[in-house]
């Protein structure tokens, strides 16, 4: 079977399977504080309605450019944050507003891995403990028994079990990367976020990181919502991907789709502007205009019309919903 | 700007109140009262001290002399010095620019010291200099003040004459002529140096640091690539950055000077706003004391607004509205 | 791939170290720290075992009893370092004093700390209303000069309390405000640290994270800011017991014996009954500094990344 | 007169000759680049990949002489720019010859403009540093340059300071500062790393333009190979503090030789294909404290070591025109040459 | 010196010129500025009807002088003014014409009447209105019943006649004797004036120095009055100035400063001093250790229990017996102090000679031997002794705690005497403002306390010592010494003797001498430092001469 269609026969298998989770007009919004008595000025619309799903053992991949909500997303799917407005169905479940133990108890099911492999790791824990803690937090364990499990789990991600002793500051960035993804393994939860895992990674030790984060989503039966802002990492990792700006999705497609047939123009620029490395194919660059806007103040209508080289004057009346314009393939653009 | 500063000064009236309500409690919790040393058979007699004491309203209910007393304040009236027997405002004022002059006097030899050492630590660190500047410093910090302050007397004004050995002022010379200004300076230095040494030592210490730690970042780097002379980096571009944090110490510096003077002032025989607050609390003028405090937590007050103001104009990242 | 490992294999000491014994020995390596240490170690020691040794000091071992045979009397081979004005041996004085100073300034630093990492730490890590009214209520704290609030406390509480824990509660209930506020911009960015939302979403309570994943990070922070403020108490006991507002004058602390400076005749007069407690003052007040800047050097988080 | 003017022609603009970079670590000096010898002709864009760590930076810094002092020092080897030697410049001399000659941009452009002055003052700067202008004349000077690479406003823009810009736009800054005084060579250590992708596009189209109307030549430091096969002409491979590699564009994404090379373009995934598994490099680079004295420095993570690798130091050496590898496994010295190109190099 | 009886005085002075011998040495000179120390910065109420503190008034006999003086035998003198009476009821006064103020007016009696009356004056916030309330109606003018006090009647400019609500031994030495300038106060209202312009900053009087300049609350330039009244004065100029007590020594020594009082304990170090000079003369002020023997009721003015606790009389006398009183004031007072056996100061004519009291000379055996006579011994062999019912003894002693550190040790030394006779003792160090309210207030907690008080010209010890008085802190209560005391002031018992007058306060003090209510424990004596180059001076219990014959070599 050739990798292609091997990934054929994964998506197909994928449109079969149920939602693990789903996202209803998502809003999150961080106040602005001013003035003396620090009262709330203004919001930054970090994320704003977002709607999407994630099928049991898919990745959906998220990508866009900086500052444009993918985080705030990730974090406020897992609760660390407290959604302004929308829904969060896990497993039909709504989270949206739990809060207390009966969060707690339900962040078992999904974790998250983080971009920063130095700061995401307490210097002053040893990794095991590191790794034991989600597990202690909920149950009582037998210490030699839960010992020997991390350690296996270490051995699974590809770490020596002598790092059960040691701390967070003796390893480099990739295996740092690789205690946290342990970490978050440690619960078996059904899903895990993982925001730019290996983009503070060289691109050696990034490509182990992915092909690692690979194996286990098919060892363990994971659901991923991988978020990256290299398209191309977003791409290699994903089933379905979708585009953020500004704190709203443009496209969402799966990942053959989406690079075969950019229908949003911002996925296109983003698209033609990564560099290839490939000589052979010197591509036609659409260089967007300007700056991402702020989102304390974000343009009306389109986020995106402001440097879209098709704007029109709707554009900057309405924004446009979330469409699904071909079948798997939705994008929130009056063009279509 | 304007605005900001009119906003903070709106924002500091709670907490005076609540400043205010603790002063006056801890005030009318102190032991004894002004007329409590006036025992003295020999010009007095105790029908004189209870009839004084219901003059001076110390038996009114506590919420009336609160209200009696913040009501005066906040229209300036102070009261009047128990010991003095002129309004606490005429006191304070014949004290306030003698610690004043001592403060700000302090303030500049401890800043010109400071930056002079700090620059050439920062600039030369780890060197013999350096390490002598360090070990002045970390003397200056260890040395408790009115050690220093003994010391200092023993030495410069008694061993050597540099300096006269108490007060503000050359009685003999004439107000206002140069040699009287001259006489101040003489009298003020020497508390001066004292006051400011712990501050001195610090900031040094702070300074070199800073600089340090800003000639290693990148815009250094940036601005030797576009071959600025190493002079001008450290003068102009690590020294601009460095100063903000020291700038800001300014405004909290002064209340904490005055509240320093108290040791310093009462060696020198200063006669300041130190002097009169410790004694104050000795012969316990509570009017005096509790304007001393009040004036000492605006003080603090003002001095924290302005470090945030000064702030805002050194600092282009911190805009003020 | 097997031959590769074994490249890599690089010589690794077997049992790895802790944030905290990697500080351990950086700090040993300190020389000047080292020194300090064990001067502060040695004082330490002859200010608890005082009692014990006094009756080896001098002939006269009680430090409370007045012998108006023997007072002033310059140091000889009875008075090692002479006898003060109550014909009290120096010496013996100097390490009961030390008791005194050290333990004013460590259980008022000890207070300081508590109390201010306590506000700083719930301000922080809760934020929002919490932290508001915490951090105004530091303020007013903060906005009491100091020197002042604790001259009119002591006065006040004199008396009331057992003399010398009036002045070590006064001095901690008005330094906090500062370690607070430290503690709080620490614990503000710490958090910023994609660990502490880790430990949130592995199910820690606040609590949890506070204590063991907030804290401990911030503690270098906090130990450092002990040892200043370890000095500082010191000195401040010293200073208001000079002036009179410090502990009671039957308790022998250095600021006390130091107070007898203020005496015309003993300043320039007797100086050895001023010049060792100013010695030992300073040296230990150096000496925290040293151990504080050691401290500073050993826990730096940045050698850890 | 022409034969001067000939030879003149054929001068590389600058010329790199076996560079060695050292730091002091614990009273010793080790070594972060290694030997390092190219050449950068006029006109011409060197990129310089490799991971991190492997002393890109540290050589270009030790072109400007920019080396944090007391800690990094050139221990050996020539640059020579323009056919003068300047490795051995003082402070005084380089300064005359940095931003006006050689100019640099960096990484952070969050962290490289001082926050404290207006960007107006920062540009001025670098113009009064070698020309005699006056304040007002290099002011005007700066806006036009500011306007020169893009940004709007640009005379409102001369009087913000730095934060008041996003990071693409303060890249400008720096790059409008790094032509303001027409330098015939600009380093761009990794200019585009914090960026977007969208902003790193426009960056790149910027330099070069730059580059095209300033006739400049630029060594662009990446480790990104996409942005390498984008601007560059030709590239350099460091691994180690060594060149391994070194050819033109074209010819190393065709026929990339040095196994290194060969798993740096494996392991990046990209947008038109679709791979299972990337290739990996397992390990890290070595730090310059144990690196290994002998032997090739990549063979304890190489998937074609040999156990002569350890033993014997590869030398940079033609393998085509232009193209230019240090393995034995292209070695024409090395006897077992021979076989090694049978079996191919690369990965299943 | 200059005091006739007082051995012990003369002992102190053995090894210092006394101040008779310095007063004759070397000739007076013209010219010249003398440097004054205070120890403590004046507050800056320049008026003797207004002053607190005793640096004010130290400032103020420079440049005022009152109208009547003292001798060195605390006897009355003529000054400005001399009088006349017949019953010591009715005063006529008659002043010295031409004494003017420093402003050029001149002191009329309407000054001294307009001093009077603005002491009684409802508005009067000073603390001297006792040295006016005997006069007739002065209290009716207070009260605000009457424009004028009907007592006192203005004769011409120069004579006036004052008349006194009754007749006593005392109305002349407890009048009020400053006159005030009418002419510069008298627009300013009664309640301004010790705020006023003329009290802080521009002060006049009649006295030898004008004051030029103040700079407050560190020093002050006087320069030489040339119309003084009396006499001729030497110095061309005064300054004033603050010496801390810590920078006294470098002061005087390095020149600094020409005459300052001393504090006992820096005595020791000037000595030694070759520019510099003590002279010590008799204080007015002694220690004692008193006993609470009861409560005082402030309604009543009257002590309205009786505190069973120290009651017995040998229990006292023991405790006497036990201190070493003379070690102790060798330690503490180094020799400028003397041990006393009454509460009157040994300079005063009335005061008893030790020769008729009990000197309780230390004797800690005879201590012992009274405690075992009166029931106090150590029945638990705990070292201590238990009271006559078997029960824990134990004293508790009180001392004002200040900033000085001498306080505690001098306590201590005292619980140690009681201590070795088998007196369990324990001290209490009290902050000094709560002590004397505590004291007052006869709070529990004070059994035995360490005081002190300073006595003035007039010898009276009423106000101390009687039963109603909220002052008698010991709550001492013996009608027949109250009756003493009575009859001394009593005009018809003594007339004008003052001799019979003194055999009663004698007698008093016997009775008091043996009843301990208070442990009489040391009179101080004044010292003064003076560099030599300064002549003219005399001192004696009464205070300094006049500042007028003062001069200095150069
Ligand atoms: N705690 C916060 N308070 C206020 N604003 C915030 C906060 N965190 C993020 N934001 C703002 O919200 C917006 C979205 O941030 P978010 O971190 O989700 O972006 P992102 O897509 O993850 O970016 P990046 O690629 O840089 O991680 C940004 O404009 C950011 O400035
Ligand atoms: N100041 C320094 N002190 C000691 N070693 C240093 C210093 N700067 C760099 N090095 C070492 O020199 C080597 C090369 O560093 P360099 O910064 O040139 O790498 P780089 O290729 O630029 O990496 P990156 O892609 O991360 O910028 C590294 O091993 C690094 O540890
Ligand atoms: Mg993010
Ligand atoms: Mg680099």
């Amino acid at each position: 079977m050739t990798t292609r269609d091997f990934i054929q026969d994964r998506i197909d298998s994928l449109e079969n399977r149920d939602v693990l989770l789903e996202i209803q007009n998502l809003k999150t919004y961080y106040p602005v504080k001013g003035g003396f008595f620090k009262r709330t000025v203004g919001n930054v619309k970090a994320v704003d309605d977002v709607s999407f799903t994630i099928r049991k053992g898919e990745t959906l991949g998220l990508v866009g450019e900086s500052g444009c909500g993918k985080s705030t997303t990730g974090r406020t799917i897992l609760r660390l944050l407290k959604p302004t407005d929308g829904k969060i169905l896990f497993e039909g479940k709504d989270i949206t507003k739990l809060s207390g133990s009966k969060l707690q108890r339900a962040r078992r099911d999904f974790q998250m891995v983080f971009q920063d492999p130095y700061a995401s790791l307490n210097p002053t824990q040893m990794v095991g403990d590191i790794i034991a803690e989600p597990i202690l937090n909920y149950e009582k364990r037998n210490k030699k028994e839960l010992e020997k499990e991390i350690k296996a789990l270490l051995t699974r991600v590809g770490l020596p079990e002598s790092a059960y002793y040691k701390y967070a500051h003796e390893f480099s960035g990739g295996q740092r990367q690789r205690i946290g993804i342990a970490r978050a393994l440690a619960l078996h939860p059904k899903l895990i976020v993982a925001d730019e895992p290996v983009s503070a990674l060289d691109v050696s030790v990034q490509s182990q990181v992915l092909n690692l984060l690979k194996e286990l989503q098919i060892e363990f039966d994971l659901t991923y919502l991988f978020i990256a802002h290299d398209l191309s990492v977003v791409k290699h990792m994903s089933d379905r991907i979708g585009v953020m700006y500004l704190g709203s999705l443009v496209e969402v497609a799966s990942n053959k789709d989406l690079y075969r047939e950019p229908l949003h123009p911002y996925t296109q620029a983003l698209i033609s502007a990564i560099p290839e490395p490939n000589t052979a194919i010197r591509k036609e660059r659409i260089v967007l205009q300007g700056d991402v806007p702020s989102p304390q103040n974000p343009p009306s209508g389109c986020p995106f019309h402001t440097r879209c080289p098709m704007a029109m004057d709707v554009c900057s009346k309405e924004k446009p919903p979330l469409k699904e314009v071909r079948p798997g393939h939705h994008v929130a653009c009056v063009l279509y | 700007m304007l605005k900001y500063s009119i906003r903070r000064l709106l924002g500091m009236i709670p907490m005076l109140i609540l400043v205010s309500i603790v002063v006056f409690s801890l005030a009318k919790m102190m032991p004894g009262d002004s007329l409590s040393g006036e025992i003295d058979p020999l010009n007095t007699n105790p029908e004189y001290i209870a009839e004084m004491r219901e003059k001076l309203g110390y038996n009114d209910p506590i919420h009336i002399q609160y209200f009696d007393w913040i009501t005066g304040f906040a229209q300036g009236d102070f009261g009047k010095s128990t010991r003095f027997k002129i309004p606490v405002k005429d006191v304070i004022l014949e004290k306030l620019p003698n610690t004043l002059f001592l403060g700000l006097t302090a303030l500049f030899i401890t800043y010109v010291l400071a930056f002079m050492m700090g620059m050439y630590s920062g600039r030369k660190p780890y060197t013999i200099g350096d390490n002598a500047i360090a070990g002045i410093n970390y003397i200056m910090l260890a040395i408790p003040s009115f050690v220093a302050a003994v010391f200092a007397i023993y030495l410069f004004s008694f061993k050597l004459d540099w300096f006269p050995f108490g007060g503000s002022v050359d009685i003999l010379v004439e107000k206002g002529t140069m040699e009287y200004w001259f006489s101040r300076l003489h009298h003020v230095l020497l508390p001066a140096l004292v006051l400011g040494a712990m501050s001195t030592a610090s900031y040094t210490q702070f300074l070199r640091n800073d600089i340090i730690e800003n000639s290693r970042k990148d815009f250094v780097r940036t601005a030797r690539a576009k071959g600025t002379p190493m002079k001008k980096i450290y003068n102009v571009h690590i020294l601009r950055n460095s100063i903000i944090p020291l700038v800001t110490f300014l405004g909290f510096d002064f209340a904490a000077l005055i509240g320093g003077a108290i040791i310093t002032e009462s060696i020198f025989t200063y006669p300041g706003i130190g002097q009169l607050f410790l004694e104050s609390i000795l012969s316990r003028d509570y009017p005096t004391l509790m304007a001393l405090t009040m004036l000492l937590s605006v003080l603090t007050l003002v001095g924290n607004l302005i470090a945030d103001i000064l702030y805002g104009v050194v600092d282009p990242r911190i805009r003020l509205d | 791939m097997a031959s590769s490992t074994t490249l890599t294999q690089q010589k690794k000491p077997e049992r790895s170290l802790s944030p905290w014994q990697i500080a351990r020995k950086k700090f040993f390596k300190n020389k000047l720290a080292m020194v300090s240490s064990v001067y502060i170690l040695v004082v330490t020691i002859l200010a608890l075992l005082a009692p014990f040794l006094a009756p080896y000091l001098s002939p006269s071992p009680d430090i409370v009893k007045v012998n108006i045979g023997s007072m002033n009397i310059p140091p000889n081979s009875e008075h090692i370092l002479g006898t003060d004005k109550s014909g009290r041996d120096v010496l013996t004085r100097l390490f009961y004093g030390g008791r005194i100073s050290l333990l004013v300034g460590f259980s008022a630093t000890l207070m300081v700390i508590t109390l201010g990492t306590l506000v700083g730490s719930i301000a922080g890590f809760f934020g929002g209303i919490v932290d508001n009214i915490l951090m105004r209520f530091t303020d007013l704290v903060l906005n009491f000069p100091f020197l002042v609030f604790v001259m009119v406390l002591n006065t006040i509480l004199y008396g009331i309390v057992d003399g010398l824990w009036v002045l070590i509660i006064v001095i901690g209930v008005l330094s906090w405000g500062g370690v607070a506020r430290l503690v709080r911009s620490k614990i503000l960015a710490e958090k910023e640290n994609e660990y502490i939302l880790a430990a949130l979403s592995i199910g820690c309570s606040p609590v949890k994270v506070i204590w063991k994943h907030l804290l401990p990070n911030v503690m270098s922070t906090i130990i450092v800011q002990a040892t200043l403020i370890f000095a500082s108490m010191i000195v401040a006991e010293s200073a208001l017991s000079y002036l009179g507002f410090g502990v009671p004058q039957s308790t022998p602390s250095w600021g006390i014996m130091l107070a007898s400076a203020n005496e015309p005749d003993v300043l320039q007069g007797k100086p050895w009954i001023w010049m060792p407690p100013a010695i030992a003052l300073t040296l230990t007040i150096l000496s925290i500094n040293f151990i504080g800047e050691g401290l500073k050097d050993a826990l730096n988080p940045k050698s850890l990344r | 007169m022409s034969v001067t003017q000939a030879s003149k022609k054929q001068t590389p603009l600058l010329q790199v000759k076996n560079l060695q970079t050292g730091f002091k670590i614990d009273g010793d000096y080790y070594n972060a680049v290694e030997g390092v010898s190219f050449d950068v002709d006029r006109k011409q864009i060197v990129g310089v990949v490799g991971e991190s760590g492997c002393g890109k930076s540290v050589m270009s810094l030790s072109i400007m002489q920019l080396l944090p002092q007391g800690i990094g020092k050139i221990r050996g080897g020539e640059i020579a720019f323009e056919g003068a030697d300047i490795a051995g410049l003082s402070d005084k001399k380089m300064n005359q010859i940095r931003g006006k000659d050689i100019s640099m941009i960096f990484q952070e452009p969050m962290t490289s403009l001082n926050p404290v002055f207006t960007i107006g003052y920062q540009i001025e700067e670098v113009i009064l540093n070698h020309e005699k202008l006056s304040k007002k004349e290099a002011r005007k000077r700066s806006v036009s340059l500011l306007e020169s690479v893009g940004i709007p406003r640009a005379k409102q823009i001369a009087d913000e300071y730095p934060h008041q810009l996003s990071g693409g736009m303060r890249q400008r800054v720096m790059i409008a500062m790094a032509i303001a005084c027409q330098p015939k060579l600009l380093i761009a250590d990794e200019p585009t790393t914090a960026l977007d992708v969208t902003v790193q596009a426009q960056i790149l189209d910027l330099l070069k333009g730059v580059q095209e109307a300033n006739d400049m030549a630029i060594i662009m430091i990446t480790h990104d190979l996409g942005v390498v096969a984008e601007i560059c002409d030709e590239v350099i491979v460091m691994y180690a503090g060594k060149i391994v590699e070194r050819s033109t564009v074209d010819e190393l994404f065709n026929h990339p030789k040095h196994p290194y090379t060969k798993l740096l373009m494996k392991a990046i995934p990209k947008m038109d294909e679709d791979v299972e598994k990337l290739a990996t490099i397992e390990g890290l680079v070595p730090s310059i404290i144990n690196m290994p004295e002998i032997g090739c420095r990549f063979a304890n993570r190489c998937p074609k070591a040999m156990p002569e690798c350890l033993s014997v130091t590869p030398q940079l050496g033609e393998t085509a025109p232009g193209h230019e590898a240090a393995c034995l496994l292209y070695d024409e010295s090395w006897p077992e040459n021979e076989k090694h190109h049978k079996e191919g190099v690369g990965l299943a | 010196g200059g005091n006739d009886s007082d051995t012990a005085t003369e002992e102190a002075d053995t090894d210092e010129g006394t101040a008779d011998e310095k007063a004759t040495e070397g000739e007076a000179q013209q010219g010249g500025t003398m440097v004054y120390g205070i120890d403590a910065p004046p507050e800056g109420l320049f008026s003797s009807a207004f002053y607190g503190i005793a640096t004010d008034g130290e400032v103020i006999d420079l440049f005022d002088e009152p109208l009547i003086d003292y001798n060195e035998n605390l006897e009355p003198q003529p000054n400005v003014a001399s009088w006349e009476t017949e019953d010591n009821k009715v005063f006529n006064f008659t002043f010295e014409e031409g004494v003017k103020w420093h402003n050029g007016e001149e002191l009329t009696v309407n000054d001294w009447v307009f001093a009077l009356e603005t002491i009684a004056s409802p508005d009067y916030d000073g603390p001297r209105y006792t040295n006016v309330q005997t006069i007739e109606g002065a209290e009716a003018f207070r009260k605000g019943e009457a424009d004028s006090i009907s007592g006192i009647e203005v004769v011409s400019d120069y004579e006036i006649t004052i008349t006194f609500d009754q007749a006593r031994v005392n109305n002349l030495t407890n009048l009020w004797v400053y006159p005030l300038p009418e002419s510069v106060l008298g627009d300013v209202p009664v309640a301004e004036m010790s705020a006023s312009e003329w009290v802080r900053s521009t002060p006049i009087g009649i006295g030898p120095f004008k004051v030029d300049n103040i700079v407050a609350g560190e020093s002050l330039e006087l320069s030489k009055n040339e119309d003084y009244w009396n006499g001729d004065v030497n110095l061309d100029k005064i300054i004033v100035r603050v010496i801390d007590n810590s920078s006294v020594v470098g002061a005087l020594q390095n020149g600094d400063v020409d005459m300052i009082s001393l504090q006992p304990v820096t005595g020791p170090e000037v000595e030694p001093l070759e520019n510099v000079e003590i002279v010590t003369y008799p204080g007015l002020s002694y220690y004692f250790v008193g006993f609470k023997l009861g409560v005082f009721d402030n309604e009543t003015q009257t002590i309205s229990e009786e505190l069973p606790k120290y009651q017995s009389k040998e229990l006292r006398q023991a405790m006497m017996y036990a201190i070493n009183r003379q070690e102790w004031v060798d330690a503490f007072f180094f020799g400028y102090a003397n041990v006393i056996n009454k509460p009157v100061p040994t300079s005063h004519w009335n005061a008893a000679d030790d020769s008729e009291l009990n000197t309780y000379e230390y004797d800690p055996e005879k201590a012992k031997s009274l405690l075992d006579e009166a029931g106090y011994v150590d029945t638990n062999d705990d070292g201590f002794r238990e009271d006559p019912n078997g029960d824990e003894f134990v004293v508790k002693f009180s001392h004002y705690a200040t900033g000085n550190p001498t306080f505690e040790s001098r306590a201590q030394a005292i619980t140690q005497y009681w201590n070795e006779v088998g007196i369990q003792t324990e001290l209490e160090m009290v902050e000094v403002n709560l002590y004397y309210d505590m004291i007052e207030k006869d709070d529990p907690s004070i059994e035995t306390f360490f005081g002190g008080w300073s006595t003035a010209a007039d010898p009276d010890p009423s106000g101390l010592w009687k039963a109603d008085q909220l002052w008698n802190y010991p709550r001492y209560n013996n009608p027949e010494a109250d009756q003493l005391l009575d009859d001394a002031l009593n005009i018809d018992i003594v007339g004008t003797d003052q001799q019979a007058r003194a055999d009663l306060y004698i007698e008093w003090q016997k009775i008091v001498n043996e009843e301990v209510p208070m442990l009489y424990i040391a009179e101080l004596e004044e010292i003064k430092a003076l560099n030599k180059r300064v002549g003219g001076t005399e001192y004696d219990v009464s205070g300094q001469n006049n500042p007028a014959e003062w001069f200095v070599t150069e």
